[in-house]
């Protein structure tokens, strides 16, 4: 008997799903680990893509800035402590 | 800075000398040093110049002949705070950067009053590079990082292996001109070189390792 | 112009190696990586066996760990004695033992530490009986400071020469042994049921004592290795 | 005379044009791998009966098997991509390289992991030291040596070309994780599902078990793509297409 | 004006590395006397019952071999990137492939060989029976060159990052574990008095796909990591 | 020495620039340099000098840009043996001594006619410390021991990263004769320098790196 048999049958076994066959402790934590990591791995690169973004506009904003400044390098001159 | 013989010079060597396998490595030497002067050991290579700062440093101990810091026998604690020695190792942490290099000197030694990191790497001509790991840096802006400590701390005598090496032109002026004004300011300097260094201020007294 | 206080310049040392160790953190992990891979060929080597691994796991733990730190001894001064660094710390107006005794200290706490946090897990690894993981990690926690201060000693004596590994490992044998040792005994005791206070305490002693003098003879020994 | 390929690499290769090319592709394959998910679900936990044996234990099989399958695919295609990137120079198979390598680690990961959560009721232990669970610990490893060894140097090509170089290297693992079962007898099943024979398992199992297969598929596409065009903005940052992208995300 | 031929400049490079050994020898050492000390330890930290020790005693001998050389392995090229010996090599008109599988024998004939004569004395001090010894040599005289081999390759790849202990040891573990399984594997065959071909054959294999191919890739991974 | 192409020039830089994390180094440099012609690189500290020329001796790769020898693009082997680098390291071994360095590089170089390592070393100032480990030495002394190499091997192009840093006079001026007898004999050399030296013979050609 397939476990949505069983499901769907009179007295609706829904509990019988989430015991697994006394399997429930290897078989949910399972899949847990299975979606966790996958859910990791698809939020990292979407968060990773902002501070990308982020460093890069500020790094335009500090060209911008450095251009509209006049002048050169400029020489340091020898110190007087 | 507390001169306990005011008419004493600074740092006086009578027929000092230094024994390596019990043979001299360069001849006797007499020498005084009195604060504004600037001393400028001169020789060849492997005369001894590297080993005579070591010996005044208190990295090496005296072989012959004695050394007098304010008249007083030279003491590791004597003079403690009061000397500054740049070798040819510079002395920084590659895995660090300026700044970080130099926070732990201020830690170790005390800061000049008034000197601050970021002003001093500025003046250095390290603008830009203060958070690079030094690694990262060319060979004459390590050597910039490692003089940076002369403006830094605080210290009455500087003994500068070869400042000059590695650097620009425009290094090279920094470096005189760190120099004369710490001996106008009172201190006191030997450094050792082998470029057509030309001083501003006056002629600086001479000391040369003969073979 | 400001004299630097003695604790301000405890700090930055402190601050310096833990900083250089976070920048190599990979260097850290070195001995941990190395105590793991050991703790994992064991099985390989010896063969599955519940019960012979149990009955080794102890020992392999403590001889793991010790030898661990003595990998990462070797490297305590010599990357200051290559950079000149230390020319500068013996050139600093500092009391130069109590800058070593920092250095020391920055050594053990990333060094040993981390392999304190790990062998838990190494004892579990070796099927060790859970009762008996405290009193091995208080063995630890007292033999590798001890190793800590001795190596630091024995590191400042063959610094100036060249053939530093040998010697290190010739003149730290000795002190290894007792050790470990007492440390085993330790465990074996607890594992045994029997009471395991009294090695400990020798372990203790003996630290009370290398904290007080190491630092001072680290200093002389650094000294005379500097002086050629 | 193969001179087409590198010509092909370098249109396909050139960052803006895969930028493009990945962002429309990527939504698809995600779709798809959640939809393909989802029914492999439905008919694996609901449809698909109890095993005679292992009694519902045995439903670890529709993630375990897909990941374990796709541990060695990814790396394969990483392999691939780092032959490109040493051979032709081209960035975007540098990027493709090392941007598979976390996938191909989160899932060798979750292979271990299911694995001794399903031996510990099968075999009664979490973990022994086998050949096919031994070799499927190097792949992490080497996974991971890749991963740490491109962000160990500083410069980041420089980076990836010397971890392209690792990752060739430790290829030849892959065919040892496969056959391993097969060259020394060991605890771990055999071959369960034959592509070409009959398989030993049933239709109601089988069926989810392909599904699921492929949706893990699409999920690497989409998770690929991602992660590319993420490390494209972040490698080109001085270019003027990056910057135009900059602009209008900051502008919205 | 006479070019170098290929032969003189592997007799140099070979003298060079031996030579540089020789002034070191204490450096040598190093690997053999932590050998020895490790397996002088497993007695104290085990208790000596003859039966214990001899029953792990082929394992321990062959973890403690194989870790010594990883130990010195490390250093392989370190000294040589840090004076720039490596960049003249590197730039001198001969085949690098060769020059380096040069450095690599020099490197198995200073670690590995030592270790390999002591062997029989570690097995002795762990009661392992006499007729097993062979086998145990036999093992470790394909095991180590492949681990130097493979290991160079690794070193190289890893000379141009700073983080290279931690991951030298996570790359290096892989390649470890296959090594170790079939020397035990033959060791524990010998003493249980069944065939040990199979698993000796199994690393004579690798041996030569390796003493082919890891020169090459340790030339191309050198040039990699230099490149910065 | 056989040219391939006896019109091109030794070496020719088009619009060369290195590139670190994607950024060039240096602006794209164009120049060429004949047989029997000295380039001195110049710049200030960190202006990209030590990496051109290690782009030069093939231990970078070229970023951008072509760099092409004897008007064949340079490859690893077609300059195989013409090419000798010296860094800023100076590539000794610190345990041996000079004469066993130079053995090696002998060794690895193969040696110029009638060249013999003690004449060498002879020569260029090491008589007496020929058997004395490296470490033992000066740091002048090390930079001769290093620049002993131009004197024993063959080479077409010299390329020196700073040769005359730690050098005293003598040494100075002895460098300046090298390079004077190596282009006078149709080699050609590239030089960094920022102390002032004064070359014998003309005035070399000048690479400046600009910012
Ligand atoms: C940590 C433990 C485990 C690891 C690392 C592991 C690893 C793997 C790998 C890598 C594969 C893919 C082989 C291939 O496609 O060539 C695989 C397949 C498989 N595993 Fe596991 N496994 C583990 C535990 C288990 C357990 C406990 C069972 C069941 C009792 C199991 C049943 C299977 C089955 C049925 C397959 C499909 C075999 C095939 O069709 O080739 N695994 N496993
Ligand atoms: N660690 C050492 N052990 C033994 N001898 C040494 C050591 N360091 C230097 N020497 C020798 O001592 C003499 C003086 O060396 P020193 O380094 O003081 O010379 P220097 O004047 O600084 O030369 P340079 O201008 O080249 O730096 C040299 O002949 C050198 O060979
Ligand atoms: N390994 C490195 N990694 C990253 N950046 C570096 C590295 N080496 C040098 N740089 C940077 O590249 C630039 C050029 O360095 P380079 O060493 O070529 O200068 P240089 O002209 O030789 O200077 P110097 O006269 O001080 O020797 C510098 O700004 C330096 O900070
Ligand atoms: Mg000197
Ligand atoms: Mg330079």
């Amino acid at each position: 008997m397939s476990m949505l048999q069983s499901v769907l049958a009179a007295n609706g076994d829904v509990a019988g799903f989430f015991r697994m066959g006394g399997y429930a402790a290897y078989v949910w934590p399972a899949y847990a680990v299975f979606f966790v990591v996958l859910i990791v791995d698809t939020v990292a690169p979407r968060l990773r893509r902002r501070r990308v973004l982020r460093e890069l506009s500020a790094r335009l904003a500090r060209q911008q800035a450095r251009q509209d400044r006049t002048g050169g390098n400029s020489i340091p001159s020898p110190p007087s402590p | 800075m507390t001169a306990e013989n005011p008419t004493a010079p600074l740092l006086e060597a009578r027929a000092l000398s230094f024994l390596r396998q019990d043979e001299p490595v360069f001849a006797p030497l007499d020498f005084q040093l009195r604060a504004g002067e600037l001393a400028l050991v001169e020789g060849d290579n492997g005369s001894g110049k590297t080993t005579l700062l070591r010996m005044l440093a208190g990295l090496l101990h005296v072989g012959e002949g004695e050394l007098r810091w304010r008249g007083e026998p030279l003491q590791r604690d004597c003079c403690a705070g009061e000397i500054l020695f740049l070798g040819h190792q510079l002395g920084l942490k590659a895995d660090l950067s300026p700044r970080e290099n130099l926070h732990i000197a201020a830690g170790l030694h005390g800061g000049r009053d008034g000197a601050g990191v970021s002003a001093v790497l500025a003046d250095i001509g390290l603008r830009g590079y203060e958070d690079e790991p030094v690694r990262r840096l060319s060979a004459g802006q390590k050597k910039r990082a490692a003089l940076a400590r002369l403006l830094l701390l605080p210290a009455t005598l500087w003994l500068l292996d070869e400042p000059y090496a590695n650097l620009d032109r425009v290094g090279i002026a920094l470096v005189n001109g760190l120099l004369e004004s710490h001996t106008d300011a009172g201190g006191a300097a030997m450094v050792t070189s082998h470029g057509a260094v030309s001083f501003h201020g006056g002629e600086p007294r001479r000391i040369r390792m003969h073979e | 112009m400001s004299r630097a206080s003695l604790s301000t310049a405890c700090a930055a040392m402190l601050r310096r190696d833990l900083t250089l160790a976070w920048r190599r953190r990979g260097d850290i992990a070195m001995p941990v990586l190395y105590a793991l891979i050991v703790t994992m060929l064991f099985p390989f080597a010896l063969g599955p066996e519940d019960t012979l691994l149990q009955r080794i796991a102890g020992g392999v733990v403590l001889v793991t760990v010790l030898l661990a730190m003595l990998l990462a001894l070797d490297a305590m001064f010599s990357s200051d004695i290559e950079d000149g660094s230390l020319e500068q710390l013996v050139v600093a107006p500092q009391p130069l033992a109590l800058m070593l005794g920092m250095k020391i200290l920055a050594h053990w706490l990333t060094t040993a530490l981390p392999l304190i946090v790990i062998a838990p897990l190494m004892a579990a690894m070796l099927h060790l009986p859970g009762a008996v993981i405290p009193v091995l990690l208080l063995a630890l926690l007292l033999a590798t400071p001890l190793l800590s201060l001795l190596g630091a000693v024995l590191v400042a004596l063959t610094a100036g020469t060249r053939r530093s590994g040998m010697l290190l490992a010739l003149m730290l044998l000795p002190l290894c042994v007792p050790a470990v040792i007492f440390a085993a005994g330790a465990v074996a005791a607890a594992q045994e049921g029997l009471p395991w206070l009294a090695p400990i305490t020798w372990l203790a002693a003996a630290l009370v004592l290398a904290v007080v003098l190491a630092p001072l003879a680290c200093s002389a020994a650094l000294r005379i290795a500097l002086d050629a | 005379m193969a001179n087409w390929i590198p010509l092909w690499l370098h249109k396909l290769g050139s960052p803006p044009t895969f930028y493009r090319f990945a962002g429309a592709l990527q939504p698809w394959a995600t779709a798809l791998a959640l939809v393909l998910g989802a029914i492999a679900l439905y008919g694996g936990l609901l449809l698909a009966p109890a095993d005679y044996q292992q009694g519902d234990a045995y439903r670890i099989i529709f993630i375990h098997v897909p990941s374990a399958e796709m541990s060695m695919f990814i790396y394969a295609m990483m392999g691939v991509a780092a032959f490109i990137a040493l051979v032709w120079r081209i960035k975007l198979a540098e990027v493709v390289a090392m941007e598979s390598a976390p996938i191909g680690a989160a899932f060798t990961f979750i292979t271990l992991v299911t694995g001794s959560l399903w031996g510990k009721p099968m075999w009664g232990t979490w973990w022994t030291w086998d050949a096919r669970l031994t070799s499927e610990l190097v792949l992490l490893f080497l996974y991971l040596g890749v991963i740490g060894l491109y962000h160990a140097f500083e410069d980041r090509r420089q980076g990836a070309r010397a971890a392209a170089f690792l990752a060739i290297i430790g290829i030849i693992n892959v065919p040892i994780v496969h056959f391993s079962v097969n060259w020394w007898n060991t605890l771990h099943q055999g071959s369960t599902i034959n592509m070409f024979g009959r398989s030993k398992i049933s239709w109601d199992m089988l069926w989810p078990l392909l599904t699921m297969m492929l949706a893990t598929k699409f999920y690497y596409a989409a998770s690929l793509f991602r992660r590319v065009r993420t490390d494209l903005l972040a490698l080109e940052g001085g270019k003027d297409w990056v910057r135009r992208i900059a602009e209008e995300e900051a502008g919205r």
